[in-house]
C-alpha cells in the first residue's frame, strides 16, 4: 500500500513535468533552425529584438536602483509599518499584468493630466519606448525588490554589528559587508527582473502597443502572419529564460 | 571605567533591569542561565538596542544615544561573527590601524598558521581567537565576549580558556565576560555578577559569590546544590546549630534560635568519612542513594534520613565499598560550610 | 555625508513605493463607484468573471494535485537530478506568458497531431474552457511548486525521522507531521498559483481568445469600446490580488 | 544485542569506520569532538543513512536495507525533535499503544506538569525528558540518545542527568548515549567508546579508558591534560623511572630503559605538597606560571624545568601562599598516576 501512495505521487510529478518539458522541446525542434535564424534578420524582428532590450536593460537600472534601497530597509526593519510596505511591494506581483497596464493608463495614458503634460513637451508616455519601460517597471521592479530583500535577511545581522561596533559607518558596512554577502542574491534578482521585463506582454500592450517589444511582436505576427512568423522571437526569448536560470543557480 | 546605572529595556514578556554595575580596569563575568538577559545587557552596551532608560557610560562619556560605529566597544559574537567573504587576515585587517598590529596580534593569538583561510576553513576555535584579534585591532575602550567558549570541545575550550585567561590579565581595559558557565566565569572574572530574569541577583569576587550566596537561585546555580531549608535550634559563640528534618548541622552563621533558615552546602566541601576513622568530628548517617563517577570525582547522594545531601568525593579519598548505593556511610559537613542564605 | 546617503536612499524607495502606490489609487478612485457597479452586472463581464473562476479553480487544482508530489520530491532530494528539476520547474516561471503560450499551441494547437484528435473527440484544446486551463495550468503551477516546495523544506527533516523512527510509514509521516506544518507555506503557494491563474493573460489570450477570460474582456473592451468598459474587470482582479495577499501573510 | 560490525560510510572528505561495537543490556557511551563521526554512527544505526558496507544487528536480526519504522530503534533527538503543532501529550501519544502509557510514562519522567503545552512553551529540559517519553512510549528494542543534555543550563543539566542515570538502569535494552562531553559519557555509561576521526580509539569502561587511555587523543579528550614524551632510564621491580627534560618521575608501568615512551598523568592525580610537609614522598619542585580558580578546585600550570605539568588541587588541601603564580613549589606525582600509552 505504501508502494502505491509512492507511484501515485511519482506519476503526479512526472505527468506535470512532461507538460514543462514537452512543448518546450517541441518549440525547438517544431521549425528547421535554418528557417528560424533567416527569419531573426527581417527587420521587423531587429527592430522589436532592439527595442526589448533597450527597454529591458533601462527598467532593470531603474528597478534596480530605485529598488535596492527599499529592499535593504524592508529586510532590516520589522514590525507593521514595514509589513504593509511589504505587502504594496508584493502587489504588482499578484496583479495581472493587463490591469497593471490599465491603472497606469489611468495616470499616464494620453487624457490624463500627466499624460498630456508630457505630450506636450514631446515625451509621450503611451505609444513610446518612455511607455514600455514605464510598464515594464512597473511589472518587473518588485522581483527585484523582493528577491533582494530576501538576500539581504539572509546575511547575518550579527556581521553588520560586528563591522559597525569596529568603527566601521552603516555605509562602509553596507558596502564592504553586506553587499559583498548578499550579492549572488542581488544578482538573482536583477536577473529575474531582467527577464520579467523583457517579457513583460500584458501592462506593455495597454501602454505602447507601438514601438513593438519582442512579446508583443510575437502577438502581431501571430494575428497578422500566423504562428510561423512568431517562431524566431520566441526562440530568442526562450533563450532569455534558460539563461536567466544558468545566472541564478 | 564602564558603568551601567538604573539601565531598563523591556520586551513582550520580559522586562531587563533595573540593573547597575560597573566594570574598572579587570574582568567582570555575568553569569546567567538562557533567558536571563544576558544578551540583552550585551546589546545595550554594544549599541544594538536602546535603553528604555538608565545611562550607559565609557570612561566618563556616555554611550546612550551613540550609533554603534562612535562607542569604541569591542563585542567578540557568540560564533564570532567572522565575515565569511575574506579571510582570517582580511577579517582582522578590516579593523586594524596597520599591517604591524595585525601581525602583532596574530602572533599573541597563535593565528599565523590560518591568516590565509576563510573562516569555513578555520575550526571553532580558531574562529574565535581571529575574531578576538579582529576586536582588539579596532582598539576599543572596552571589550565585551559573548560566550566565546560554549561551542567548543573540551581540550580546546580549557586551552582558549587558559589563552583568554592571560590575555585578560594584559589588557588593562575593563572586560565583560557572558556566560552560562560557572567554571569559565568563576576563572576569567575578576568580579562575578549573577543575571536571573533580567536583574542582578549578587555581585562580589567569585570565592564569595560561590560561598556566600545571598539567594537561593544564586546558591543552585553556582554549583551550590544542597539549597535546604532549617530550624535554628541553639545558639553559640562560634555560630549556631541547625536542624534539617532529623538531622543536626552546625554552622558558622549567626543566627537567632527559633527562627527558620535557608543554607547552603556545597557538595565539594561534604566529605565521605572513611569506615576505619575514630569519630572526632560530628558526622551524619546515611545510605548512599546514588553514585556517579565523573572520572576524577564521586558524585554521591546520601539520604540522611529526610534530608537528601548530594558529596562530592574524591576517589582516592574513600573507600570504594562505601560509594555503592544501599551502603550505610558518614559524612561529615564542616560548620564554615553551611552558609546561610536568609532567615525568617 | 552619511545622512545624505540615508536620505538619497530614503527618497529613492519611496519614489518607487509612489510609483506602485499611485496608479492602484488612481483605479479606484478614476471612476464614480456606481458606475463600476452598474457595468459589473452586464453580460458580457459576468461571462468573463465565470469563466476565470472555473478555470483558475480547476488549474489551481491540478496544480496541487500534480505539483504537490513533486514539490516534495524536490524539497527532500538533493544533488544533480533534483537541481535539473527544480530549473525546468522554474523554466515557465521566467518564460514570458506569450511564449508559453506559443510553446503550448506547437503541442496542442488545432493543426498539431494531439490537437486535431481532441477535436476530433469533440474536446478542443484551444478556443475552449479546456485551451483556458491549459494556459493557466501551464504558467501558474510553477507558483504552486515551488512555494511549497520551500515550505517543506522549512520542515526539519529529523521530525520526519522522529516519526518514522516511532514507527510510523512515510505516509503517516507526511500526513500527521510534514503536512500539517508546512500547510501554511503550501496553502500561500495555492494562492499565488489561483492568483497567477485568473490574471493569466499572455498565455491564454494565444490559445483561448474565446472563451473570454476577465484579462482577455479586458483586452476586448479597451481595443473596441476603449478604457472605461474594462474598469469593472479591473476593480474585480483588484479585489482578487488584495485578497491574495491578506492570505498569503 | 545491539551490534555494528564492520560499519563503513564515506563521505566527500570524511571516512567513517570500519567501526566495530556492541551493546548488550547497559548503556554504551560513544565520546568525540565534533565531526568525529557520532551523528553519523547515530544515523548509520536509526537508518537516516545506509552504510557503505558492514552490519548493523538487534537482536539477532539484521536492520541493515530496513526502512526506519520497521527497525524498532528509538532514538532521542539533539533539540528533542518533538511535533511543534501537537502538544506535549500529543506527540507522547502519537507513539503509545495506549493512554495508560502515556500517563505512566509521564510519571515517570515527571511531565505531568507539562503535558498540555506546546513544545515551544517548554523549557530546554522539559522538552528533553518529553521527546524521551515519546521514544519509550513505542517501546524500542533499543535506545539511542543523541547529546539531549548539550543545550541545558547546569543546575538542569545535572538534575536530567541523574534522571536518565536512574532511567536507564531501569530499562533492559540497550542504550547508545553520544555525547562531546567527558563527564555526562562517564557517569551515564557502563561502558566507554571514544571516537576520533571515524574510528573507535578505545572501548572499555569509563575507569579504564580515564585511567589507562590508549592513545594520545584519548588520554587528552578524557582529561589527561599531561601527555608527554620521556626517556625510560631505569627499570625496577616495580615499574621504571622516567626522565623529561630535567624531571623524574616514577611509573608502574614496566617498560625496557632506552625506549623513548608517550605517557600521560590526570591533573587531579599531581598533589601539591604543602610547604611543611616532611619529603617523604619523591616531589618536584617547580614555579607557578598560572593558577585559574575554578571554584571547588585551583587548576594550576606549573613549570619544572622544561615540563609544564597541569594540577587540579582542592583549596582547603593546599597552603593559599602556593597558589600564586611565580611561587616555587612542590608537586608529588604516585608512580600509579604514571600512566605509560605507548613505547617506541
Amino acid at each position: 500500500e505504501r508502494l502505491d501512495w509512492l507511484s501515485v505521487a511519482f506519476l503526479l510529478g512526472a505527468v506535470l513535468l512532461c507538460y514543462y518539458l514537452v512543448p518546450l522541446v517541441s518549440l525547438v525542434v517544431a521549425q528547421p533552425p535554418g528557417a528560424v535564424l533567416d527569419r531573426l534578420t527581417t527587420p521587423d524582428v531587429t527592430a522589436a529584438v532592439r527595442t526589448s532590450v533597450l527597454t529591458a536593460a533601462v527598467s532593470t537600472a531603474l528597478a534596480t536602483v530605485f529598488g535596492l534601497p527599499l529592499a535593504y530597509w524592508l529586510a532590516r526593519t520589522e514590525g507593521r509599518r514595514s509589513a504593509l510596505v511589504t505587502a504594496l511591494v508584493v502587489l504588482p506581483l499578484v496583479l495581472p499584468p493587463i490591469v497593471s497596464g490599465m491603472v497606469l493608463l489611468t495616470v499616464v495614458g494620453p487624457n490624463t493630466l500627466l499624460g498630456s503634460a508630457a505630450t506636450a513637451v514631446g515625451v509621450p508616455l503611451t505609444r513610446s519606448v518612455v511607455g514600455v519601460v514605464l510598464a515594464q517597471t512597473f511589472v518587473a521592479s518588485p522581483f527585484v525588490v523582493v528577491t533582494a530583500k530576501a538576500a539581504v535577511e539572509s546575511v547575518d545581522r550579527s556581521l553588520e554589528y560586528a563591522s559597525r561596533s569596529l568603527g566601521k559607518s552603516r555605509w562602509t558596512t553596507f558596502r564592504r559587508v553586506t553587499l559583498p554577502i548578499a550579492w549572488p542574491g542581488i544578482l538573482a534578482g536583477v536577473t529575474l527582473g531582467f527577464a520579467r521585463a523583457i517579457g513583460e506582454f500584458g501592462a506593455t500592450i495597454m501602454l505602447a502597443y507601438y514601438p513593438r517589444t519582442m512579446p508583443v511582436q510575437i502577438w502581431v505576427s501571430f494575428t497578422t502572419r500566423g504562428l510561423d512568423e512568431a517562431f524566431p522571437i520566441a526562440v530568442v526569448l526562450l533563450g532569455v529564460a534558460v539563461a536567466t536560470l544558468v545566472v541564478i543557480n | 571605567m564602564l558603568e551601567l546605572t538604573a539601565l531598563t529595556k523591556s520586551y513582550p514578556g520580559f522586562e531587563f533591569g533595573p540593573v547597575d554595575l560597573s566594570v574598572e580596569r579587570g574582568v567582570l563575568s555575568v553569569l546567567g542561565p538562557s533567558g536571563s538577559g544576558k544578551s540583552t545587557l550585551l546589546s545595550l552596551v554594544a549599541g544594538i538596542v536602546s535603553p528604555d532608560g538608565g545611562e550607559v557610560t565609557l570612561d566618563g562619556r556616555s554611550l546612550v544615544g551613540r550609533p554603534l560605529e562612535a562607542r569604541r566597544v569591542g563585542v567578540v559574537f557568540q560564533e564570532g561573527a567572522l565575515f565569511p567573504h575574506m579571510t582570517a587576515r582580511e577579517n582582522v585587517e578590516y579593523a586594524a590601524t596597520g599591517r604591524d598590529r595585525v601581525d602583532e596580534l596574530a602572533g599573541m593569538l597563535e593565528i599565523e598558521g590560518v591568516l590565509d583561510r576563510r573562516p569555513a576553513a578555520l575550526s571553532g576555535g580558531e574562529r574565535q581567537r581571529v575574531a578576538l584579534a579582529r576586536t582588539l585591532a579596532a582598539d576599543p575602550d572596552t571589550l565585551l565576549l559573548d560566550e566565546p567558549l560554549s561551542s567548543l570541545d573540551t581540550p580546546i575550550r580549557r586551552r582558549l580558556r587558559d589563552q583568554l585567561h592571560d590575555l585578560f590579565a594584559s589588557l588593562d581595559i575593563p572586560v565583560v565576560y557572558v556566560t552560562h558557565d560557572q567554571r569559565a566565569a568563576t576563572v576569567l572574572g575578576d568580579r562575578l555578577a549573577v543575571l536571573h530574569a533580567g536583574q542582578v541577583e549578587q555581585v562580589d569576587t567569585p570565592d564569595a559569590v560561590l560561598n556566600r550566596p545571598e539567594s537561593a537561585f544564586v546558591a543552585r546555580f553556582t554549583g551550590s546544590e544542597n539549597v535546604f531549608e532549617a530550624g535554628v535550634v541553639e545558639a553559640r559563640g562560634d555560630g549556631a546549630v541547625l536542624r534539617v528534618g532529623d538531622v543536626t548541622l552546625q554552622t558558622t552563621a549567626r543566627v537567632a534560635v527559633g527562627t527558620t533558615v535557608t543554607a547552603c552546602v556545597r557538595p565539594a566541601r561534604v566529605r565521605l568519612v572513611t569506615r576505619d576513622a575514630a569519630p572526632t568530628v560530628p558526622t551524619l548517617t546515611g545510605r548512599v542513594r546514588r553514585t556517579l563517577n565523573e572520572g576524577d570525582e564521586y558524585r554521591m547522594t546520601v539520604a540522611c534520613g529526610d534530608w537528601e545531601v548530594t558529596a562530592q568525593v574524591r576517589p582516592e579519598a574513600v573507600d570504594r565499598r562505601d560509594v555503592r548505593p544501599g551502603t550505610t556511610v558518614r559524612l561529615a559537613v564542616p560548620a564554615d560550610a553551611v552558609h546561610v542564605i536568609a532567615t525568617r
